[in-house]
């Protein structure tokens, strides 16, 4: 168990950068989540530390060990690939052995650890059984058996649940979870699925392009998104982007059809931030049908109602604002003849249209 | 219409389905639900005629097809990876079943449907490429396009959207989903996401084992699961299993203090009880008729949180607000609300419909 | 999410549109049929006929030589004059020696190689692809060429051999050295293959599992043994097999090289079937010593695939 | 993967490799030499590296010049010819016979195709001379002995298994879904396998027909027995090399250079498919 740091790293192939001048510092025992749709950088990411790639510049420390020229086999880390593995020739128990026997290791400690990695992972009825007969679930426990098996400085985990079946993939991340906790492992995970990700880490690590966009806590992933891509891959369904014009009595959608009145705090704020174009965000959690509010009543509008729907067991409708359909989900009691969509002002984002970023600017009025 | 009764079917010595049976109206969505190997594929090679089914009988549209090629079916039918013909361009993908001797269309018409379903599915600009330049969710709205163009009588989706992003996958079913309530149609469509199923169908078929266990709406099979597979597969979290015993007329759970619940009729032996996670109560501090256990784990959901709870050697799962947050480790109370167990025969999984009431010495 | 143009699209299924009658197309039945026809009837008119056919010969006493003497059956005497002949055992013991050191070197060498290539470097490919051509050759061309080579007198190899101080070595001449003669020329033809086995079986070894070897610490030694080659096991079986029958029905190579001399001294069970069935033409030994040599070979390929299937049930 | 510096093992491994591929082509480079040597220098103790380039061997193999008189000719136009023929003739059968078995052993399930595809492969495992005992009598009787039908029916014979098996792995490659998705579409399986299946095959084609031509154009033991004067191919005629002087080695390295070229070539075009080539198909492309 360490701290990991990585320093201004880069990997290129060729002409496309894959991982672009990087630094993040992980703290010992933290679960850190690299996440990102494909090609983002977040798998190169994970073999440079495994040492399986060669970074273009750029340091790698394990605490104050300077690891970027070592060869994997001796930076004693762990790794749980996408695709199982094992190796198929060995039985199971031989394979949770194998990083023990490759160095060596008495045969009392190989008993030793093979017997407390197969309790913890209940692998110990499969022990002598060879690992094609195994589901997908059961061998990626025994790849997860075989990475702890000799205590890694690091553990890294490359999509580890992605090739199982989405019932037992959940059970998987359950039992990762509290098993991370448990053995308190420095842990790097990457994942393309934000459910997982919000699920397991203690920090999440958004990255796009080769880029970090947002590192931050789940909630505040979740809360305080950095721009509109973090705004967009973090939560489902996807958040509602609107585009707003500003307006004396707060913001004017749709192409100026509406008029979302804000309180005066808010009013205020926006005209501090200056003449851009901006962008409204909300998540279709915190637009809500309700049925007559207060005439004066911030953050409701008349909208069309194209649809009302329950999807499993949510309950979403679809309203029109100018040309465009957004989503909204009715969480409290249905609403009866002519309702209003209001927006829970609280939990809406403004976002500058040309840089993305999120502005500070609270709608919600005065903090 | 879809209407398949009593398929059966068989690799060499491997039995894949059991006697399904399954109907699909002309409006409304199916979800075929089930695990790896459940026999979902098997299902829908055998509605497209691709394989020859042992026994049963398909028909669509009130006509028997059983004996008819997949060419004489007028069904479409999108794989999960595989559905792009490598040789041709986008455009000509879509446009292939229209130049078949079956559904032969000029071309006149042809160009004006295919632009028509490319605008729908916002693929105008690909037409020209190469499918090989395409994406994994360009390539399926291409799919999804080549099955719109033609119009079938039938739509048989294979897993259309698992290969892809979870971001995209959510993106592409809820347009799926508009697109079908805008333009209804008949439509299976496999899956093993609980999410998906739920997020897109009207009605799920539960499959496993070759066998469809239970089929209705979402509501309906909450209320009413006929199966312990249905608990299993359904809900994200997924039904709260214990092992009982039902003796003398109470149910106690192994390894639990305290029976479950009184039995309104004679229950002979050993059952699984299950109650959905929504109907378990959890607290932070202990409450009368509460049993006591521990987090054994937490999963961060952004609008709220799901827990793991550990009591003595069972584990459940429900979905928790975000106004306590629990952490790993934490203690906590729990109540199983007697009227809400179901009860299923430990070896079969059927269902026992005995209904289970409060104790009134031990519940308070 | 927002889906346009829901107003242009028709209505998505087709009732209105009456499936247009047609042909029936050719059932999937037929056409396995008509695919597969033409090529069984000619593996059964010139393999499974001339298998029954040669049983038959085998208990009869002719010659294709002499038709007019009818033939005459003489049960199991043929196989009796066959098994009690020494010369023949001598065959078998040859047969083996030569399979046994001839693959035996092919495989050392070719594992050898095989992994001395599986490493990256300039021209890797050109000079892989380059040591593969032996094996395209003609066989009578390569028992012809090393013949020139290995002369006695003015042969290249006995001069190199002089060259670096050893005595010129009468290759031909000799009953053990004609032995060596056709395995060095035989390994020189089949090694190929065996690095082309090989390299195939340790690059079908998945990445990540060299990856996750050396994310487990396992030294280059311990990868290749523990790891590399088990996983390549099937392949290099499957390798095996193909050699140990080849070689085992080696004769091209004997008919160019040495002739089956000195003497009759390197002659295989290959070359003296040859010559009993077209010097002498005695059909109906001939025939019963084709038997037992199909036999063995049938027997061989069985084994392995039995071998080959449990292997393959154990790892999936 | 981190870059590593030489080491003795690497130094090692470059000897151990050095001394095989001289092992490897030296013989290669001592054929090509010695077809150009003249009958004098073909002799020399120590051999000569440099010399005048003599074409007389080459001559003596087409039968031109000054040599084609001489008596120990080989003559090669006749057998050329008949090599060419025999060996075109049963590749294009067997592949074509090939594509269609292996496109069924690929994509139906019948009872007995495991014992189909082993029989198929019995036509490598089986020693010619087996059963050119049986072939012997057989073609004397039909009258195919010594005729060129003959020995293309026994190419087809020795190149249908190999091509049934190299085919079925190509087939194998290409999707079912490719059939499905035009079945599915209206159109019939036949349609699909012409139009869209065997296109995407192409390159299999001919790299099969490319193997089968490899193994054809060297067959001797076959030839050898069925082909006495009229159909002798050129390796049947390269063995006959005997003049009055024994061995005619400029004629035979001559002959074997000829020999050796179109394998060259058709060795180059399809070096991607060796292994399954060179293993019946039994383990896929492109490993």
């Amino acid at each position: 168990m360490a701290r990991v740091q990585i320093d201004q790293l880069t990997v290129r192939f060729g002409d496309f950068t894959a991982v672009d001048d990087l630094s993040l510092e992980i703290e010992d025992s933290e679960l850190v989540v690299f996440l990102g749709p494909s090609g983002c950088g977040k798998t190169t990411m994970l073999r440079c530390i495994a040492g399986l790639q060669a970074c273009t510049a750029g340091r790698i420390w394990f605490d104050h060990e300077d690891v970027t020229e070592r060869t994997s086999a001796r930076r004693n880390v762990a790794m749980v690939f996408q695709f199982v593995s094992l190796y198929p020739h060995l039985r199971v128990a031989a394979n949770i052995s194998f990083p023990l026997q490759a160095r060596g290791a008495p045969r009392a400690e190989i008993e030793e650890r093979l017997d407390w990695a197969a309790r913890i992972f209940g692998l110990q009825p499969v022990l002598r059984r060879f690992p094609a007969g195994l589901p997908p679930g059961v061998k990626q426990k025994v790849a997860l058996a075989r990475a702890v098996v000799r205590r890694p400085t690091v553990l890294l985990l490359d999509e580890p649940l992605s090739a199982i079946d989405e019932s037992f993939r959940e059970e998987m991340r359950w039992e990762l979870g509290h098993l991370q906790r448990e053995l308190g492992f420095t842990t790097v995970y990457v994942t393309h699925d934000q459910r997982e990700a919000m699920s397991l880490a203690d920090r999440v690590v958004l990255m796009r392009d080769g880029r970090i966009v947002q590192v931050g806590t789940p909630s505040e992933m979740f809360e305080q998104p950095a721009d509109e891509f973090a705004a967009f891959f973090i939560g489902s369904p996807s958040m509602n982007f609107i585009e707003v014009k500003r307006d004396p009595a707060g913001l004017r959608l749709g192409g100026n059809d509406v008029l979302l009145k804000l309180p005066a705090g808010a009013r205020a704020a926006l005209g501090e931030v200056g003449p851009r174009n901006l962008r409204l965000g909300i998540r279709p959690q915190h637009v809500a049908l309700i049925s007559d509010p207060a005439d004066d009543a911030v953050g409701t509008f008349d909208a069309p109602i194209l649809d009302r729907y329950a999807i499993g067991r949510e309950r979403y409708f679809d309203f029109a604002l100018g040309n465009d359909t957004l989503l909204g989900m009715q969480v409290g009691p249905e609403a009866g003849e002519r309702p209003k969509v209001a927006f829970d002002l609280a939990h809406a984002h403004l976002f500058d249209c040309e840089t993305g970023r999120r502005l500070p600017v609270r709608l919600a009025g005065a903090s | 219409m879809l209407a398949i009764a009593g398929l059966e079917k068989r690799y060499r010595s491997k039995e894949a389905l059991l006697g399904i049976d399954l109907e699909v109206a002309d409006d409304e969505i199916v979800a075929l639900l089930g695990p790896t190997g459940a026999g979902k594929t098997s299902t829908l090679l055998c509605a497209s005629g691709l394989e020859r089914a042992d026994a049963g009988r398909i028909e669509i549209d009130g006509e028997d097809v059983t004996g008819l090629p997949p060419s004489h079916r007028d069904v479409a039918l999108v794989f999960e990876s595989f559905n792009l013909l490598p040789t041709l361009s986008a455009y000509d993908n879509i446009a292939f079943g229209l130049r078949s001797l079956a559904y032969r269309e000029d071309e006149r018409e042809i160009d004006r449907r295919v632009s028509m379903v490319a605008g729908t599915l916002q693929i105008d600009h690909l037409l020209r490429r190469d499918v090989e330049a395409l994406s994994g969710g360009e390539r399926q709205r291409v799919a999804i396009a080549r099955a719109l163009v033609r119009r079938p009588r039938v739509y048989l989706l294979d897993e259309p959207l698992s290969a892809l992003d979870l971001k995209l996958r959510e993106g592409l079913r809820l347009e799926l989903r508009a697109l079908h309530r805008s333009h209804p149609s008949a439509i299976l469509y496999a899956t093993h996401d609980y999410h998906g199923a739920a997020a897109i169908a009207d009605r799920i078929a539960i499959i496993d084992g070759g066998r469809i266990h239970q089929i209705g709406r979402l509501d309906e099979l909450f209320a009413d699961p006929s199966d312990v597979v249905v608990g299993a597969l359904l809900g994200s979290p997924s039904m709260v299993r214990f092992e009982a015993t039902a003796q003398d007329g109470v149910l106690v759970a192994d390894d639990l203090e305290r029976p479950l619940g009184r039995l309104a009729g004679e229950v002979p032996g050993r059952v699984m009880a299950g109650l959905w996670p929504d109907d378990v109560e959890v607290s932070a501090e202990p409450l009368p008729g509460y049993r006591p256990a521990e987090i054994y784990a937490t999963d961060f959901r952004g609008m709220d949180q799901a827990i793991q709870v550990q009591a003595g050697s069972h584990f459940f799962r429900k979905v928790v607000g975000l106004d306590v947050r629990f952490r790993q480790g934490d203690r906590c109370w729990f109540r199983l609300p007697p009227e809400r167990i179901f009860m299923f025969d430990a070896d079969t999984g059927t269902r026992i419909r005995t209904a289970v009431s409060g104790d009134p010495e031990h519940e308070g | 999410m927002a889906v346009e143009g829901k107003a242009d699209l028709p209505a998505m299924t087709a009732t209105e549109r009456a499936i247009r009658p047609r042909r029936d197309p050719l059932s999937d039945r037929l056409i396995l049929g008509l695919f597969l026809a033409p090529s069984l009837v000619v593996l059964l008119s010139m393999v499974a006929y001339p298998f029954v056919s040669l049983i038959y010969y085998s208990f009869l006493r002719f010659s294709i030589l002499r038709p007019q003497v009818p033939a005459e059956a003489v049960g199991f005497e043929n196989y009796a004059f066959l098994l009690s002949d020494p010369d023949l055992w001598s065959r078998f013991v040859f047969t083996g020696q030569f399979v046994f050191l001839s693959v035996g070197l092919q495989f050392l060498l070719g594992i050898t190689i095989a992994y001395i290539l599986q490493r990256d470097f300039r021209g890797r490919d050109v000079i892989f692809t380059a040591l593969m051509l032996p094996m395209m050759l003609c066989p009578i061309v390569v028992g012809f060429l090393w013949r020139y080579m290995l002369n006695s007198e003015w042969g290249v190899v006995n001069y190199l051999l002089t060259l670096v101080g050893f005595a010129k070595l009468d290759w031909l001449g000799v009953t053990q050295n004609a032995l060596w003669a056709v395995v060095i020329a035989d390994s020189w033809m089949w090694t190929p293959f065996v690095i082309l086995l090989a390299t195939a079986a340790f690059r079908g070894v998945p990445k990540t599992i060299y990856e996750a070897a050396d994310i487990d610490g396992a030294s280059a030694a311990f990868r290749f043994f523990m790891v590399t080659l088990p996983l390549s096991a099937p392949i290099l079986f499957i390798a095996l097999l193909l050699r140990l029958i080849d070689t085992f029905k080696q004769y091209d190579l004997f008919f160019a090289l040495t002739g089956g001399g000195p003497g009759s001294s390197t002659e295989t069970v290959s070359f003296a079937l040859g010559k009993l069935a077209f010097s002498y033409f005695y059909t109906g030994e001939a025939s019963a010593l084709a038997v037992i040599l199909l036999l063995i070979i049938i027997g061989l390929s069985l084994i392995f695939v039995r071998y080959l299937t449990k292997l393959g049930r154990q790892r999936g | 993967m981190i870059r590593r510096r030489a080491s003795p093992a690497m130094i090692a491994a470059l000897t151990i490799l050095t001394l095989y591929t001289l092992y490897s082509m030296g013989p290669l480079f001592w054929l090509v030499l010695s077809s150009l040597k003249s009958r004098a220098d073909l002799f020399t103790v120590p051999p000569k590296l440099f010399f005048t380039p003599d074409l007389s061997g080459y001559q003596g193999v087409f039968g031109v010049g000054k040599a084609a008189g001489t008596a120990s000719a080989i003559g090669l136009t006749q057998a050329l010819v008949n090599s060419v023929v025999i060996a075109f003739s049963g590749t294009a059968i067997a592949v074509a016979l090939g594509t269609l078995a292996g496109y069924a052993c690929s994509r139906f399930d019948f009872k007995g195709k495991g014992d189909f595809m082993f029989f198929a492969l019995s036509t490598r495992m089986i020693p010619p001379v087996a059963v050119l005992v049986f072939y012997h009598i057989m073609f004397s009787r039909l009258g195919l002995a010594d005729t060129r039908t003959g020995l293309i029916i026994i190419t087809t014979f020795i190149n249908l298994g190999l091509a049934t098996w190299i085919m079925k792995g190509f087939f194998d490659g290409v999707p079912r879904e490719v059939e499905g998705i035009a079945l599915v579409n209206g159109y019939s399986r036949l349609w699909a396998f012409w139009h869209l299946v065997i296109p995407m095959v192409k390159g299999g084609i001919a790299a099969t027909a490319g193997f089968c031509f490899i193994f054809a154009w060297n067959e001797f033991a076959f030839a050898s027995i069925i082909s006495t004067t009229q159909a002798k191919t050129l390796p049947v005629r390269v063995s006959s090399a005997m003049g009055s002087t024994g061995l005619e080695w400029t004629q035979i390295c001559a002959a074997g250079v000829v020999l050796v070229i179109p394998v060259a070539i058709f060795f180059y075009l399809i070096r991607r498919h060796l292994l399954m080539g060179m293993t019946f198909g039994v383990l896929g492309k492109g490993r």
